[in-house]
Formats: structure tokens, C-alpha cells, sequence
């Protein structure tokens, strides 16, 4: 009786919390860090909140004024009390810091064997490329329980790429590359929204994130039409453009050689040495004399204007996967 | 206003609200001093962001430098400190009491240099500029290497010597303005505290040319293959 | 040297001529020099010695033709506070702007040395 | 120090009757008068505001939006960041009771610079006019923080006409920042050594160094923008070479110690109105004075946390994170001060009272959920989303607008010579702090479930707490209009009030309600420090002549 009397109780608790939640899921190997820090920072603020709030009571009680002509006693400045509550907020600071520095840096860090998918966020609307060929529009479907690394780029004004339920975020900035990465633990499906302000239709710039199994992502990827991997398209572009004519492969050319490239470090005529990554070769395609190298000449023209983010996109991808041919020949 | 009484006669250019000619030039002192450091704040924005853009464009940068020519920012550096000379000796002379006519000289010097540098800058840098097609946003005609930095480079180029050339008019406004009051005999030796505030505006608007000049003129060298 | 022309340290400082003169000199030497300076090929010293000059110059701008030599001290803190201002905002912005390319966590020297070479 | 003789307000001559007409206020040179005008416009500016703020909050009640489109509601938001930020709280305090008060509770005749003071309140106006006017002629829709390069080259609406407001505004900031930190600096009675100084004095000295030294930078940085815009150069566009991200670094330099020019001052008056109603000396006097000044300065370097998930380098992250915790020690120190104080006080609960007490609590919320923003790892996910807005409006208003209200309330007999009815002010009190409550507290919640800020639609599952945030709005904005009514009433019908109702401590309080127009018939030598209430335990404390209460 009793039991079944908690029991109604705690279901009906936990009804109210479906009604009215007060977290959000929780989808992503990040995830359970974030919250245990969201918690622990909760706990902070309602432990010091309360306390301030029942001292303010407690006195407001005990000393109001109860005669219009009562003095204040005297109470002089404490030394011990003013260093003890300079000292523990700074301490309670110290741990905060490290603690969430930790994660923070962990969390941004992709591991080395990460899925790869592009976006592309454009007003209103988010373009997702998955390397298999595969485009989707607001929709993005990954398999659970593997890393996901996303490298993204705007076309327009700066969006923001925002999956609350993976406790990611990053801003998608037009001219250049961010990128985020994610395991998704539990397979559902979760939100996908953008997260800076970007002109009118803003928030409709949402969409959704399909975790699946591995076999149903599989097929997913099998069904549809049948496309073209990213590096394939690409292979397509470096033909039509004719890049092969100095970029020969084997070397020898008016240009380096791109086979194995890509990860690599490189002496730039700068005299900086950049690791050869997504950014440095649409620089090398936009703005190439910013980025040549020193035993070549600088004629390579830009193509600035003639190629857009996703064909740029197709390209990285073709360069990338010249260097894993030649790894796995070796 | 009507307690002013209380001080006894009332000195020139004595505001109510102090209670000692002291405390008034201190105040008016330490007021132009801190207006200057809210224009070290203004032209450091431009400062910070050419400074990271240059940083990141190097080459460009210095392509963009080498569109300008070096003789005339010396010149107009040489004609600035030259007004900041004459300003100096313009505040010397009401301090020590000269005549008004010795004031209104140096004061009037000033204003030529001022002048001429803003001749120079106009008639052969920025009008030659325009016609050169290098003036971004206006007429952009410039078609050789690092296009977009350089360009980046010109618009830096404008804005920060054009901030500048605002700031020289307003203070040949002022020049002119204590010229008159001058020649109304409003400055003593116990009174010339507007001449020395805008002294200090003047030689600020000189420190911030002396860096222009550097930055814009002189960054990467101008030795043959720089 | 120093000529109150009124009671007090309120007065106005009345530095002579010859120092203004000399002043004068100096800042028209530093600007030959400083143009002269870039005609020859220093590498990146070449802006450090531009800098430097104009440094100097502005330091006898302020100091005499201004005062700040003759000042209170709170009008030196208030010319310092402008320049530390400045200061905090370049380095900062630059503490994002040209750190975005490092991939691996650099230590020490290592940190500051391309840091600060990247401005010059 | 001089002791006061309480004249009776009505006979004597003072700075409100000391002449008429339009003109006598208009052309001005006198702070109290100056203070006024800055107190009807930016009341003005508050309500013009607000509006948009009541619209939105209407149209959030359905999950589709009630009332309005995208673009409109887009519009909205940005009026109202943009009209509050920039016309109502970064001048509020400073502009209003700074202007008033500074040279009464220093003991000076005026500013430092009296005409630069009414210049200021017409570059206030014409900025505000600028403001208004693009927001007549079809709004603006970048938000309050301008980013390119949607401002620059997307937004087909007015940014130029309200950069350049902004713009215009800023200088009315500088050059009472100016004035103040001058006044401040030189214009202090005999006797009154900086230790000797009225808490609030320290605070507004503080908000003045962050005018001078941070509003320059947004001065430039919005020209550079406007150029950008108008003449289609690459400043801050990627599209040549430009970095958006350095749009917002010399941004948030300025408008992330912004945020501190709004609660600096309210955290000035709070000092005054705790030590005035519990009839006690402040705790810890030098921890207070000197945690505004850090406050001041620290606020210049961490405005990198803003930039967290914008692509900021990840070193970068790391320093300013540690800074932005740096930030909350100095705060912290002001609460338990003002805690401290109160013990052993004799405290008394009429309204300005309740909203100091008001102003602590709020405060303490606001600033520690900013400690989940200053953490990398949270900020992340929170950033963005209804989290900040919640925390921000619990500083700015649930603290900036909270002492505001409170020193209006405190300093209202000084500057009208009136009383008014406090029962109806304590009430108004109550139903701010409650409705405050109600409509900010659900967007903690709805910002850490994902919700992101300036959504003109959501999804459906975030009604329930947006209809719990609207029903909260609705008790804010007739709370804010009940004051509104009171105060008017009481400049023509309230009880005349002695020249120190409160029997409270200071220098403004020792001269007649209102003032006259020279402050001071004779400048007063202070040798006493602040808050230096009797405190011998026997003793009753002295009656002060005159003393009418409702």
C-alpha cells in the first residue's frame, strides 16, 4: 500500500519531468562531462544563492529598526572575513577553470580515426556532405558510437552549427574552416539548430540529426541514389580545371606534387612552416601566392570567383584522399 | 554665481564652479589629458586592427606601403614637428608675457604648417592617389599583385590618415579661435590655459603622424628588393 | 631652469627656448634617420628600428613640447593608463588572431618567440 | 562638517524655481538641471525600449509566433538591445543621480566642466534621435551587436543611421566620463580624502575610467564599419582577406566592460542605500572601494568569453576564461560586504530598502550563472542560447535597473523636495522583484535545454516555459509603470519632504530639498569619514528637525 502509495508519487515526479524537463537529452560521449560541470555549477549557485538570500532574511528579521530613533551597534571590518571570502570564491575559481579547461580542450580535440561529413551553412538553410557522396539538406545522418568530425564553412554571414542534445556548438565562419566533432551514444533523433543570429529566417534555420545503428546507417547510405564519393567529384574538378598540368603527379611539374601532401608540414616561402590541412589548401586555391612554396614559382592563378565552398569542398577531399592512396602503398 | 563676490575681484576667465584659479587650470589640465587618452583609444582601434591584419598579410602590407611615396610623408613629417615647434613657443610666450603680437605670430605660424601639411597631403598624395585608381571605394583600379590585401592596406591607408586630417582641421579650427581671443587680450601670464590645453591637442595630433608616417611609410624597408 | 611664473606648483612650467630648439633638432634628426634607416636592408629590424624611433620621438613630443617632464604624477599615470590600455587590446586581439593556425601546443619560449615575431 | 539647516523647500529659493521656461532648462549649465533632463529623456528612452520587449514577449506565447513575422520580430530585438544598451543603461545611473549627485556629495558648486556636461546631454539626444529615427523609418535588424558581415553587407535595413546614433552617443559618455573623472579628481571639498568618499563616488569614478578608456574603441570600430558598409571596402569581409572575428574582439572590448558601466554604478548605490537604512557604517569600506576599481580594470580583459565558440583560437579561450573568473572575486567581496553590513544594523524597510535587498539577491544570481559562461566546457553548449539572456538581464536588470529604481526612490525628496506614497512604492517593488522572476528565471532552463536566443519561432516543446516567461513579462511591465504613476503624482501633490527624510549620512543631505542652485552657501569641510552614523549602544539618535513622513 505504502510502497505503491511512493510509487504513484514517483511516477507522477517523473511524469511532470517529461512535462517539464530540465535537461536536455543526453546523446554524445561529451555530454555526461558537460552535465556533471553544468551540475556542479548549479550546486555552486544555489549553495551560495541560498546562503546569501538566509543571511539577508535572517537579519532583515533580527535587526530591524524597531523604533524610529534605534542606532546600529558598532561591528568593525574583519580581516579574517574579508581574506576568507576573497580567498574560497578563488579557489572555488581555480577548480572551475581547470576543471572546465580540461574538458574543454579534451572535447576539441577530434580523435584521429573520425568520420568525415562537410557543412555548408548558407541563409536559411544547412548543406551537409557526407565523404561517401551522399548530400542532405537540415538533415544529417550519423551512426552511433562513432566519431564524426565536421568541417564547416559559411557562404554567406556567420551561422553557428548547434546540437544541444551533443552539448557541441561552433560558429560556421564564411572564408575560412571550423570544425567540431561528436560520438553519438544513443541512437534518436535530435535537434539541429543555428545558433547566431543570421538575417530573417534565422530560426528556421533548424533541422535534424538522425543517430542510427551502424547496419541502418549502411543502408541508409546504400539507399537513394546511387552518387559519387566527395573525392570522386573532386577527381571530376582537378580534370575539368586541368590542375594536373603543373600539380603532376610524381612531381616534376610547374607545381608540387599533391600525392601525400595532405597532414604534412610545410616551408612556406613566408618562412612559416603550416601543416597542410583543410584551410591551407582552399587558401592554396583562393589565394595561392599567399601560401606558396619556396622552390616553385608564383603563377598560379586564383580561383577565386570561379569555385564555390562545396566545390572547394570536392577538391580537399580528392587531395586527401591522394595522400591515404599513397600511405597505403607504401 | 552671486557668491563669486565671496573671492574678491574676479580674475580672467574664472569660472564659478572652482574655487581657485589653481584648482581651474589643474582641472583643465587634467581634463585635456584625458580627453588625449580617449584619443589613444580611437586611433588604437585602427592601430590594433592594422597591426593584426598586417600580421596575417604581411606581403601584401608591404606591396601596399610601397604605393606611397616616401618623400612627401617625411616632408609632411618635417612640416608637423615644425608646427609643434611654433605651438610650443606660442604657449612660451604668454607665459613669460610677451607682447600679444609675438603670440599671434607663432600662433599664426601654426596654422601655415598646419595648412601646408594639409596642402601636401591632399595635392599629392590623396589627389594623386585618386587619379592613380588606388582609392578603395572610390576609384579601385589597382590591378597588381596581393589585390585584396593591398586594397585592405589603402583602406587602412585612408581611414587612419584621414582621422588624422579631421583632427588637423578641428585644431586649425581652435588655432584660429585663440588667435582671435589673443588679439582680444584674453591671455596673461596668470591666464592662458585654453593656449596650453590645445598645445597639448596639437602635439598629440604630431605623436599620432610621427607613428602614421612609420607604420604606413616605412614598414618592410624601402631598401631595392624589400 | 625651472621659472614659476605664479604661487604655488600649479603654474605652468616655462621651459626655454633652447630646449624647445634642441628638442626640435632631435625630432628632425630622428625623422631623417628613421626615413634613411628604411632604405637600408635590415629584415624584420627594419620596423623594430622604425618603431623604436618613433618611440623616441613621441617620447620628446610628450616629455617637453607637452610638459610630462614638468607634470604631476597623476598626469603621468593618466598618459600610462592610455598605453596600457592599448597595450592590453592589441595583445589580446593578437592572442586569437595569430595563435589559430598552431596545431600543437608549443611551451615556454617557444610561445612567445613566434608571437612576437609575427608583428614585425 | 557643516551642520544642516533644514530651510522649508517651498520658501526658499532653489535650483528648480530659481527661474522658468523652456529655455532656462534647455541652455542649462547647472548638473542638477542637466541631471533632470538626462532623467525625462532616458525615461523616455526606457519605455520606447520596452515596447519592443512586451511585443516579443507576446509574440513568444505561441510556438509559430503570435503576432509578428521573422523580419519584424528581428527588428524588435534589435530596437530593444539597441535602445536600452546604448540610450537607457549605459546612461542611466551615470547620467541621472551621477550627474546630480556627484559634486552634491563631494561638496562642489558644479562639474568640473559645466557646459561639456549639457553638450554631452545634446550629443545624447541627437544620437537618440538618430536611433529613433532609423527605427521609425523601418528598424534595424543586425541585433545590438552589429556582427558583420551581416551588417555590413547583408542587412538591407538602417545600420548606418543607428551605428552612427551609437556613435554620436558615445561621445555624450566620453565626455561625462570625462567631466566626472575630472570633478572627481579635483573638486573635492576640503577634508574629503579619497577614503573619506561616499561609496558611490568610487563606483562612478570607476564607470568613468571605463567611458573614457573603452567607449573610443566602439567609436572606431562602428565608423570602420560604416565605411565597410557604405563605401563596399573589405574591412572585416572574409571575402577579401577581412576577419569578422576582429569586428568582434574590438566590439566586446568596449561593450563586455560595457555591461560593468551598468552595474558599477548600481552596485554605487546599493553601497549607499544598505548603510542608509540599516543606520550602520559599510563593512569592509576599502574591500568595496577598491573592488570597483578592479571590477574596472579587470573587465577590460575578458572579453574573449563572448568569442568561445566562434572559432577563437583555443589558447586564446584559455586566458580569457581564467580572466572572466577573475571577475567574479571583486564581485563576490561587494556582496558579503554588503551582507556583512547589515548585521547588528538597524534596518528599515521602506522602498528604496527593498530594492538594494532586491538589487543582492538578483545580483547574486546574475553573477554566478556567470560562472557557467566563463567555464569553457559549459559556455559552449549555454552560449547563444536563452542561458545568456537570462543571465544577463539578471545583472542588467534584475541589478542595474533594480538600484536605479532604488536611488531614484533614495535621492527623490533631494531632487523633487517631495515625498511619495511609500506603501504604493513597496508594493511596486515587490511586484518588480516577482515579476522579474517570473519572466527571467524559465529562460535559465530553456537556455540550457537548447533553446537559442532571437528564434522568432521555436519548437513546441519549449512553449510551456516561454508562456511562463511572457505571464512574468506582463507583471514586470505594470510593475515599472506603477512608479511611473507615483512619481509624477508626487512632484505636484506629495508631502513635502525635509532636507534629510531618511536621517541619512552624506553632504547631499545636509543642504535644503531641492537644492539651491549653487549646492553649497558655504563649501563644507569634511572631517568625518563616510557612513559615519552614531552608533554608542544608549544614545537615541538625534531628531532631525522637519522630518515629514507618509
Amino acid at each position: 500500500m505504502m510502497i505503491g502509495f511512493i510509487e504513484s508519487g514517483l511516477n507522477s515526479v517523473r511524469g511532470a519531468a517529461a512535462m517539464f524537463p530540465l535537461q536536455p537529452p543526453a546523446a554524445s560521449s561529451i555530454a555526461e562531462g558537460v552535465d556533471k560541470l553544468y551540475l556542479a555549477l548549479t550546486g555552486i549557485t544555489l549553495f551560495f544563492s541560498v546562503l546569501i538570500f538566509s543571511i539577508i532574511f535572517y537579519f532583515m528579521v533580527k535587526y530591524r529598526r524597531r523604533s524610529d530613533d534605534e542606532i546600529a551597534a558598532e561591528t568593525h571590518t574583519s580581516m579574517v572575513l574579508e581574506l576568507g571570502w576573497t580567498i574560497i570564491p578563488s579557489l572555488i575559481c581555480v577548480v572551475l577553470f581547470v576543471w572546465s579547461s580540461t574538458l574543454y580542450v579534451r572535447n576539441s580535440r577530434p580523435p584521429a580515426a573520425s568520420t568525415e561529413i562537410f557543412v555548408i551553412g548558407k541563409q536559411w538553410m544547412w548543406h551537409l556532405q557526407h565523404s561517401e557522396g551522399p548530400r542532405e539538406i537540415n538533415e544529417l545522418h550519423v551512426p552511433v558510437g562513432v566519431p564524426v568530425k565536421l568541417t564547416m564553412t559559411s557562404q554567406d554571414v556567420i551561422h553557428d552549427f548547434y546540437i544541444p542534445a551533443f552539448r557541441v556548438k561552433k560558429d560556421v565562419l564564411p572564408g575560412r574552416y571550423s570544425s567540431i566533432w561528436f560520438q553519438a551514444t544513443e541512437t534518436g533523433t535530435y535537434h539541429l539548430f543555428c545558433a547566431q543570429y543570421c538575417g530573417t529566417n534565422h530560426s528556421e534555420m533548424i533541422g535534424w540529426v538522425y543517430v542510427m545503428t551502424p547496419t541502418d546507417y549502411a543502408a541508409w547510405l546504400a539507399g537513394g541514389e546511387k552518387t559519387e564519393s566527395l573525392a570522386e567529384q573532386g577527381q571530376r574538378l582537378f580534370i575539368q580545371f586541368d590542375c594536373g598540368s603543373c600539380h603532376v603527379a610524381g612531381g616534376g611539374g610547374r607545381g608540387p606534387s599533391l600525392a601525400g601532401l595532405y597532414g604534412k608540414p610545410e616551408k612556406l616561402a613566408s618562412g612559416e612552416t603550416r601543416v597542410v590541412d583543410e584551410s591551407l589548401i582552399r587558401q592554396a586555391i583562393l589565394v595561392p601566392n599567399s601560401v606558396h612554396m619556396p622552390s616553385y614559382q608564383e603563377i598560379m592563378p586564383t580561383y577565386q570567383g570561379q569555385i564555390d565552398e562545396e566545390q572547394i569542398l570536392q577538391l580537399i577531399a580528392y587531395v586527401k584522399s591522394l595522400g591515404s592512396e599513397e600511405r597505403n602503398g607504401k | 554665481m552671486s557668491e563669486l563676490a565671496a573671492h574678491g575681484t574676479h580674475p580672467p576667465g574664472f569660472a564659478h564652479q572652482f574655487e581657485t584659479v589653481g584648482q581651474q587650470r589643474e582641472a583643465g589640465r587634467l581634463g585635456m589629458w584625458v580627453f588625449l587618452v580617449t584619443e589613444i583609444l580611437f586611433f588604437g582601434g585602427m592601430f590594433a586592427s592594422y597591426t593584426i591584419y598586417r600580421a596575417l598579410h604581411y606581403e601584401s602590407f608591404v606591396t601596399g606601403s610601397h604605393l606611397l611615396e616616401v618623400k612627401f610623408g617625411a616632408t609632411n613629417t618635417y612640416v608637423l614637428i615644425c608646427s609643434s615647434l611654433t605651438m610650443a613657443l606660442a604657449i612660451r610666450s604668454a607665459q613669460t608675457g610677451k607682447r600679444k603680437g609675438q603670440i599671434i605670430l607663432w600662433l599664426i605660424l601654426t596654422m601655415i604648417f598646419g595648412a601646408l601639411f594639409l596642402g601636401l597631403k591632399l595635392r599629392f598624395e590623396w589627389y594623386r592617389d585618386y587619379v592613380d585608381g588606388i582609392v578603395p571605394g572610390i576609384n579601385w583600379a589597382y590591378n597588381g599583385p596581393h589585390a585584396p590585401g593591398v586594397q585592405m592596406f589603402m583602406c587602412f591607408y585612408f581611414f587612419m590618415t584621414g582621422l588624422h586630417a579631421l583632427h588637423m582641421v578641428a585644431g586649425l579650427g581652435v588655432l584660429t579661435v585663440l588667435v582671435i581671443m589673443t588679439a582680444r587680450n584674453k591671455f596673461s601670464p596668470e591666464y592662458y590655459a585654453p593656449l596650453e590645453i590645445s598645445g597639448l591637442y596639437w602635439h598629440f595630433v604630431d605623436i599620432v603622424w610621427i607613428f602614421l608616417f612609420a607604420l604606413l611609410y616605412l614598414i618592410g624597408g624601402r631598401y631595392p628588393g624589400s | 631652469m625651472s621659472e614659476h611664473t605664479e604661487q604655488g606648483g600649479n603654474a605652468g612650467h616655462v621651459v626655454p627656448v633652447s630646449t624647445y630648439v634642441l628638442v626640435f633638432f632631435a625630432l628632425m634628426a630622428g625623422t631623417a634617420l628613421t626615413t634613411g634607416v628604411a632604405y637600408i636592408d635590415l629584415g624584420r629590424w627594419n620596423t623594430v628600428v622604425a618603431l623604436a624611433i618613433a618611440v623616441t620621438k613621441m617620447m620628446l613630443v610628450v616629455l617637453f613640447f607637452m610638459h610630462a617632464k614638468y607634470a604631476t604624477g597623476l598626469t603621468r599615470i593618466v598618459i600610462l593608463a592610455g598605453f596600457f590600455w592599448l597595450g592590453i587590446m592589441i595583445t589580446l586581439s593578437c592572442s586569437d588572431e595569430l595563435t589559430r593556425t598552431w596545431e600543437i601546443v608549443p611551451k615556454g619560449w617557444n610561445v612567445i618567440v613566434p608571437f612576437v615575431s609575427r608583428l614585425f | 562638517m557643516s551642520t544642516a539647516q533644514a530651510v522649508p523647500a517651498e520658501s526658499s529659493v532653489n535650483y528648480l524655481n530659481a527661474n522658468y521656461g523652456i529655455k532656462s532648462w534647455l541652455l542649462t549649465f547647472d548638473h542638477k538641471r542637466i541631471g533632470l533632463l538626462y532623467l525625462a529623456s532616458i525615461t523616455l528612452m526606457f519605455f520606447v525600449g520596452g515596447v519592443p520587449a512586451v511585443l516579443m514577449r507576446l509574440h513568444l506565447i505561441e510556438p509559430q509566433g503570435a503576432l509578428f513575422e521573422p523580419e519584424t520580430y528581428n527588428k524588435l530585438f534589435s530596437t530593444h538591445g539597441i535602445i536600452m544598451v546604448f540610450f537607457f543603461l549605459v546612461p542611466s545611473i551615470p547620467a541621472t543621480l551621477g550627474n546630480f549627485l556627484i559634486p552634491l556629495m563631494i561638496g562642489a558648486r558644479d562639474v568640473a566642466f559645466p557646459k561639456l556636461n549639457l553638450m554631452s546631454w545634446y550629443l545624447f539626444i541627437i544620437g537618440a534621435l538618430f536611433a529613433l529615427y532609423a527605427t521609425l523609418s523601418g528598424g534595424v535588424d543586425t541585433g545590438w551587436t552589429f556582427y558583420p558581415p551581416y551588417s555590413s553587407s547583408y542587412s538591407q535595413t538602417h545600420v548606418v543611421a543607428v551605428a552612427l546614433g551609437v556613435f554620436i552617443a558615445g561621445f555624450s559618455s566620453i565626455l561625462t566620463g570625462l567631466n566626472f573623472i575630472v570633478t572627481i579628481h579635483k573638486m573635492r571639498a576640503p577634508g574629503l580624502t579619497w577614503f573619506r568618499l561616499p561609496l558611490f563616488i568610487w563606483a562612478m569614478y570607476a564607470t568613468s575610467l571605463i567611458f573614457v578608456l573603452g567607449t573610443p574603441v566602439i567609436a572606431v570600430t562602428l565608423l570602420l564599419l560604416g565605411a565597410e558598409r557604405i563605401l563596399h571596402v573589405g574591412i572585416f569581409d572574409p571575402a577579401v582577406g577581412g576577419d569578422p572575428l576582429l569586428f568582434q574582439h574590438l566590439f566586446w572590448f568596449y561593450s563586455h566592460p560595457a555591461v560593468y558601466i551598468m552595474i558599477l554604478p548600481g552596485m554605487g548605490v546599493v553601497s549607499e542605500l544598505v548603510t542608509a537604512f540599516s543606520r550602520k557604517k559599510i563593512f569592509g569600506y576599502s574591500f568595496v572601494a577598491f573592488s570597483s576599481l578592479s571590477i574596472a580594470v579587470i573587465s577590460f580583459v575578458v572579453w574573449g568569453h563572448h568569442m568561445f565558440v566562434t572559432g577563437q583560437s583555443v589558447y586564446a579561450g584559455l586566458v580569457f576564461s581564467v580572466l572572466s573568473f577573475l571577475v567574479a572575486i571583486p564581485s563576490a567581496i561587494k556582496v558579503f560586504n554588503w551582507t556583512a553590513t547589515l548585521y547588528r544594523g538597524s534596518i528599515s524597510y521602506e522602498a528604496p530598502m527593498l530594492y538594494a535587498l532586491g538589487f543582492i539577491g538578483l545580483f547574486t544570481i546574475g553573477g554566478l550563472t556567470g560562472l557557467f559562461l566563463a567555464s569553457l566546457a559549459t559556455d559552449v553548449h549555454l552560449n547563444g542560447t536563452y542561458f545568456i539572456v537570462a543571465h544577463f538581464h539578471y545583472v542588467m536588470v534584475g541589478g542595474a535597473v533594480m538600484a536605479y529604481l532604488g536611488g531614484i526612490h533614495y535621492w527623490w525628496p533631494k531632487i523633487t523636495g517631495r515625498l511619495y506614497p511609500d506603501l504604493w512604492a513597496r508594493i511596486a517593488a515587490a511586484i518588480i522583484f516577482i515579476g522579474f522572476n517570473l519572466t527571467f528565471f524559465p529562460q535559465f532552463v530553456l537556455g540550457y535545454l537548447g533553446m537559442p536566443r532571437r528564434y522568432a519561432v521555436y519548437p513546441a516543446e519549449f512553449q510551456v516555459l516561454n508562456v511562463m516567461s511572457s505571464a512574468g513579462a506582463s507583471i514586470l511591465g505594470i510593475g515599472y509603470l506603477i512608479p511611473l504613476i507615483y512619481l509624477t503624482w508626487s512632484m505636484r501633490y506629495g508631502p513635502v519632504a525635509s532636507s534629510n527624510p531618511w536621517r541619512a549620512k552624506g553632504l547631499e543631505w545636509t543642504i535644503p530639498s531641492p537644492p539651491p542652485t549653487e549646492n553649497f552657501t558655504e563649501i563644507p569641510i569634511v572631517t568625518e569619514e563616510a557612513y559615519n552614523y552614531p552608533v554608542a549602544e544608549p544614545r537615541k539618535y538625534p531628531s532631525a528637525p522637519g522630518v515629514a513622513r507618509v
